[in-house]
């Protein structure tokens, strides 16, 4: 099989298929020619130069690969080419397997605005706005497009109709910036999926972001397995998710994911997908799109419901029907056991509204132990390609409830360590040891509400530096609950000392 | 840290990811109720009194190998804390003294002068809108730039008129690269 | 808390303090003074030489640094004190609390020989053999032992009445080699333990070996959580556990673990503590002994369960009642849902009997993602010494049913990359690889019958020699699907050039 | 390997983890069924030609920095396969065939005269049983090691005289020390 990705779904999705006995191929671009994923790999093909729209999107490269490889099926991962449906048919007339939905699902779900109009024919409530593509260039249909906007009321937003990932995506806060954020979003959008379309919707906050796995097999049936909630988001770009979500009732449970399936099914979706919603304050749930993709944050999932979700996409891809194990989830899914929490680790600054940062990553040492999860498409001293999404690992916790695994994760990140680049892990810090996340306060205005990040880098830089100072300017640093007479090793003793003769001089700074 | 022997007074300053003087912190004299226990050359916890039973207020520190060595005593380190990756400027206090008494003789040029603005962020340089000799406003947009994805406007931090433009549409641009010289 | 031991197990344990907010204290001996454990810890004090004797098997000096912190409670891990009842009466005494079983408890259950009486006091068969101490060094009882030796028949096995891990004990296949067994197991048990008696013990043989995991209360209420076959051992120390024992009928479980909970009440255990069986060809359990500890291999027992034992301990060691999740395992666990299985990674040599190595370990990549759980006493760089147990991480792997957790292993082994010190992974390989294991053909035998480390090593000693053979020749070796002109960065594409650049020479052999 | 331009044969030796020769490899000219896929200058994949669909057969390997690098051309690396690390000496065919000529034409020594008794795991050395100038039989125990916290009984692999015993009880030996020397 074919993973046309990179990163750590592709080593994800490599893993699996190495379980299965599948011999697994990887492709790549030039920057990524000595990537983590492309040693994961049974067999690696050369797609083509960095720019994404060269490799990583470049339907032809990657079926040709396949072709060459004998690889008898595709699995697209999230991003890039998941969620064109011109891929799937592609792969699909190619006599090759698309592990995904088929082409036509994708196709219904992939236009949001055919997924809206979806969603409004089988009684599942969705977010107010336009049912049709906004004029963003033409300046004949920006009458009646004002003239909707102000019927929704602003602030509102303004998305693409191929969108995904917070991209083409624009806030309006008043009516006179909505010709300005139609043409941004719009080009945005045209560039990111070859799709320039883009819609109106009313904005809804506070929200939390829920979103329901789907599964669902050729015949025609669909399940849901249970929820997330994904309301820590920056740049509408999720950075912690957890399952299930808390504080919901089981009523209040079975009756999104009888939503998400009502939708799913009406699409006739197949394979794995997954259905997002918003929940305001009174409790009521609101329909946002459907992702016809495995989503980065699977993960938790797997870890509450015991299934593995890639295999689950093989077998139901070689047309299998849906696995007892995961018609068992199913039936659990109104009252889940167990509790997990993912964080994103991006190379980001957090300290400076989440900037993406490229670069050798130098440390690279993640948690372990019991109930945790690590998901990386890195290894200690490889070199991240600004190219691509910044994201690196995802770092998971599972536990018997939500707040041992809320504890969980304070160690978990306690232990992780790396260096060379920022990353996000210092606000998964803040955020495990927010009382608010532990209380379940959860918004998609979380970061704005509550993430000072300068505030946050001056106290550790203060720290860092009281450290550092206090231990150049010692040459017996204090050594916690030891006395000074125990150590016979110099160098052991001052780290300065063993720092200053690893590099061959005597003493610094004295 | 009673009974150490203790070298002299170090300034320690930390950079941003931009590579710009961030904070800075002379330790001298006096007493700290703050202690670092190390662990290895490279692990240390930094904390209040042990056994005081406060282990919420534990910093897990590492303090990476030199990374830069500059000249005049300067030495660079990473130190990772709470999940912060901190690069850290080490000097002996007395010679930092010296070094900011030179820097001051100096002309100051900040004030009035051309302002460079730099790339503070990788990525590509998608469209430029203004050119050299052209005046413009606070809060114009200059460029724009595509990183990660994402399309990013700059816009000038102070009415001008633009000396040099340093970049092309479809240039690459690294963290630190200038872009425009706004005078 | 204070942490009495080293390694991964003293990591463990101080992750799961970390967890429920109590703060860790390390010890160390001069042999562990930067050891992964010392990191990990909030406070660390030394307690002496490398020497065990001098440092982790000092009872004082443990105690003292306890005291020292301000430590309330001592976790002994497992081995070194932690079933020494001397010690736990120590610690008791001395105002601590330890997180085990209370001291007589461990008496009662630590005297193998005594365990055995107080097992067929109700009614569960007991490996045929003597019940009381064989004389190893007075000639006037060697004629009674003889006796009882004859009538027993040979082999048998001179067992440590102090014993565990599979010191202090001695097959003995004929009756000329009884009496320099009982001397050479009494000495070895004696140097190990500080006692020296030993027992008599018919071998069963071929048999498997079946341990059950108990939870008990302070009240007396004592339940089983589940059991775990650890057949695969070579010098009667395991190798590869997992959980449940495959192939067992649901009466069969249910019947061990009742005979498990019958022992440990009569014993008065508390804490937690595992009953040992063998199982012999016609389907019958015999007990062996009760290990009143954690034991190494408990993290299975973690995966299938969902619980964490450590959290447990430590709830138990407070007063607390046994858990809810605790007491609903229980009820789950005559029909077990999922498997995990463990590999132990030491450093020994498979292809010379498993010998211990030591040193310093270079590369230390060990395998992640779905379903992995890695707990390790070391980082890549640490030195191993040579004074204590040469185990240095434990590989576990989870899925929903044994045939995928094989699969999962096989895969996670692939992953695993350990240099510096040979390791047991080649021998771990074979296992995940062996139709034997797949089958569930499993016994105590398994290592002898199925395993030739000499040939294995020869196959890959030949494949690695051909490997970098051809490398070295070749000034392009070859790059699987991709085509010579495909690169342009020269040091990339010849390994050998670019580690001769590292090095600063130009080309070899050339 | 067709199309590539080959260097020199190289003999490939492996070394045991006592430090001994142990397998041996001449990689000349000829085909071979087994394809060697780089990923990385550290990792690569030796399988059968890739897609036969075989993946089975094939091995991971990670081949070290060299780690030691002998006088004459002699280079040693690691290489971690299956699970086993290997020490691989790699010398350049003709070299290697000097090398072996050249301890062809020393004297050779090793059958019947004295037999050195070396250790094969570290430890410490609990009890010694014989003494310079002891005649043993063959079997005949010698000395006792702990190691790792069992007992291992050496015996003597020959009959012959004590010539000389090169620890004392208590000592620690690491592989490859000297213990006994059998004359």
């Amino acid at each position: 099989m074919l993973v046309a990705n990179r990163g750590e779904i592709a080593v994800r999705i490599i893993r699996a298929c190495h379980e299965l006995g599948i011999e697994s191929v990887a492709v790549y671009s030039d920057a990524d020619r000595h990537a983590r994923h492309v040693r994961a790999a049974d067999v690696a093909v050369r797609i083509g130069p960095a720019p994404a729209g060269e490799s990583y999107l470049s339907a032809e490269a990657i079926i040709a690969a396949a072709q060459a490889t004998g690889a008898e099926a595709i699995h697209p991962g999230y991003g890039f080419l998941a969620e064109r449906a011109t891929f799937a048919a592609a792969v699909e007339s190619a006599g090759l397997v698309f592990v995904g939905p088929d082409s036509t699902a994708i196709a219904a779900m992939g236009d949001k605005l055919a997924a809206r109009r979806l969603a409004r024919s089988v009684d599942v409530p969705v977010v107010p706005g336009t049912l049709e593509p906004a004029p963003a260039s033409d300046p004949a249909g920006v009458a009646a497009i004002t003239a909707a906007a102000e019927s929704l009321g602003f602030p509102l937003m303004v998305k693409a109709a191929a969108g995904g990932g917070g991209r083409g995506m624009r806030r309006v806060p008043a009516a006179d910036e909505l010709r300005g954020a139609l043409v941004a979003a719009s080009e945005e959008a045209l560039a990111a999926f070859g799709d320039g379309a883009v819609y109106l919707e009313r904005e809804i906050r506070p929200a939390r972001h829920i979103e329901v796995q789907l599964l669902g097999e050729a015949g025609g049936r669909v399940i849901a397995i249970g929820e997330r909630d994904c309301s820590i988001q920056r740049r509408h770009q999720k950075l912690v998710e957890e399952s299930p979500a808390p504080g919901l009732t089981t009523r209040q449970r079975l009756d999104v994911h009888a939503m998400a399936v009502r939708i799913a099914t009406a699409a006739g979706l197949t394979n794995a997908a997954t259905a997002e919603f918003l929940l305001d304050e009174a409790g009521a749930f609101w329909f946002l799109e459907v992702n016809s993709r495995l989503q980065v944050e699977h993960g938790i999932t797997e870890l509450v419901t015991g299934l593995d979700l890639v295999h689950e996409q093989l077998w139901l891809a070689s047309g299998a029907r849906l696995s007892a194990a995961a018609l068992a989830a199913a039936e659990r899914a109104g009252q889940p056991v167990g509790h997990a929490i993912e964080v994103r680790i991006s190379l980001e600054d957090p300290a400076r509204s989440f900037l993406p940062l490229s670069g050798r990553v130098g440390r690279f040492s993640l948690a372990a132990g019991p109930g945790i999860r690590v998901d990386a498409g890195i290894e200690a001293g490889d070199r991240v390609p600004a190219e691509y999404d910044s994201l690196v690992a995802k770092l998971m916790v599972h536990a018997a409830d939500r707040p041992t695994a809320i504890d969980r994760l304070r160690r978990a990140l306690d232990e992780s360590e790396i260096g060379g680049v920022q990353t996000t892990l210092p606000f998964h810090w803040f955020v495990a040891a927010s009382p608010d996340f532990r209380a379940g306060r959860l918004s998609t205005d979380f970061v704005d509400e509550h993430w000072d990040g300068p505030a946050a880098r001056a106290t550790a830089v203060s720290r860092a530096l009281l450290a550092v100072g206090l231990a150049a300017r010692s040459e017996n640093p204090s050594r916690g609950a030891e006395g000074p007479s125990r150590s016979t090793d110099a160098a052991a003793e001052s780290p300065w000392l063993a720092a200053a003769r690893a590099e061959g001089v005597d003493r610094w700074p004295g | 840290m009673a009974g150490m022997r203790e070298g002299p007074a170090v300034r320690a300053r930390s950079i941003d990811a931009a590579g710009r003087p961030e904070a800075e912190l002379v330790v001298g004299g006096g007493a700290s109720d703050e202690q670092i226990s190390w662990r290895d050359p490279e692990h240390a916890i930094l904390g209040p009194e042990a056994a005081s039973g406060a282990a919420n207020r534990l910093s897990r520190l590492v303090v990476g190998i030199v990374r830069r060595r500059m000249s005049d005593g300067l030495m660079v380190r990473e130190v990772l804390i709470d999940g912060w990756r901190v690069e850290v400027e080490l000097e002996a206090e007395d010679r930092a003294a010296l070094r900011d008494r030179a820097r001051r003789g100096a002309p100051a040029g900040s004030t009035g002068g051309p302002l460079a603005i730099r790339a503070e962020l990788p990525g590509r340089i998608v469209r430029l809108l203004v050119a050299g000799g052209d005046q413009v406003d606070a809060g114009q947009q200059l460029l724009v730039i595509e990183a990660m994805k994402m399309l990013n406007e700059l816009r000038a931090p102070r009415a001008g008129r633009v000396g040099r433009v340093a970049v092309a549409a479809g240039d690459g641009v690294d963290l630190g690269d200038l872009l425009v010289l706004l005078e």
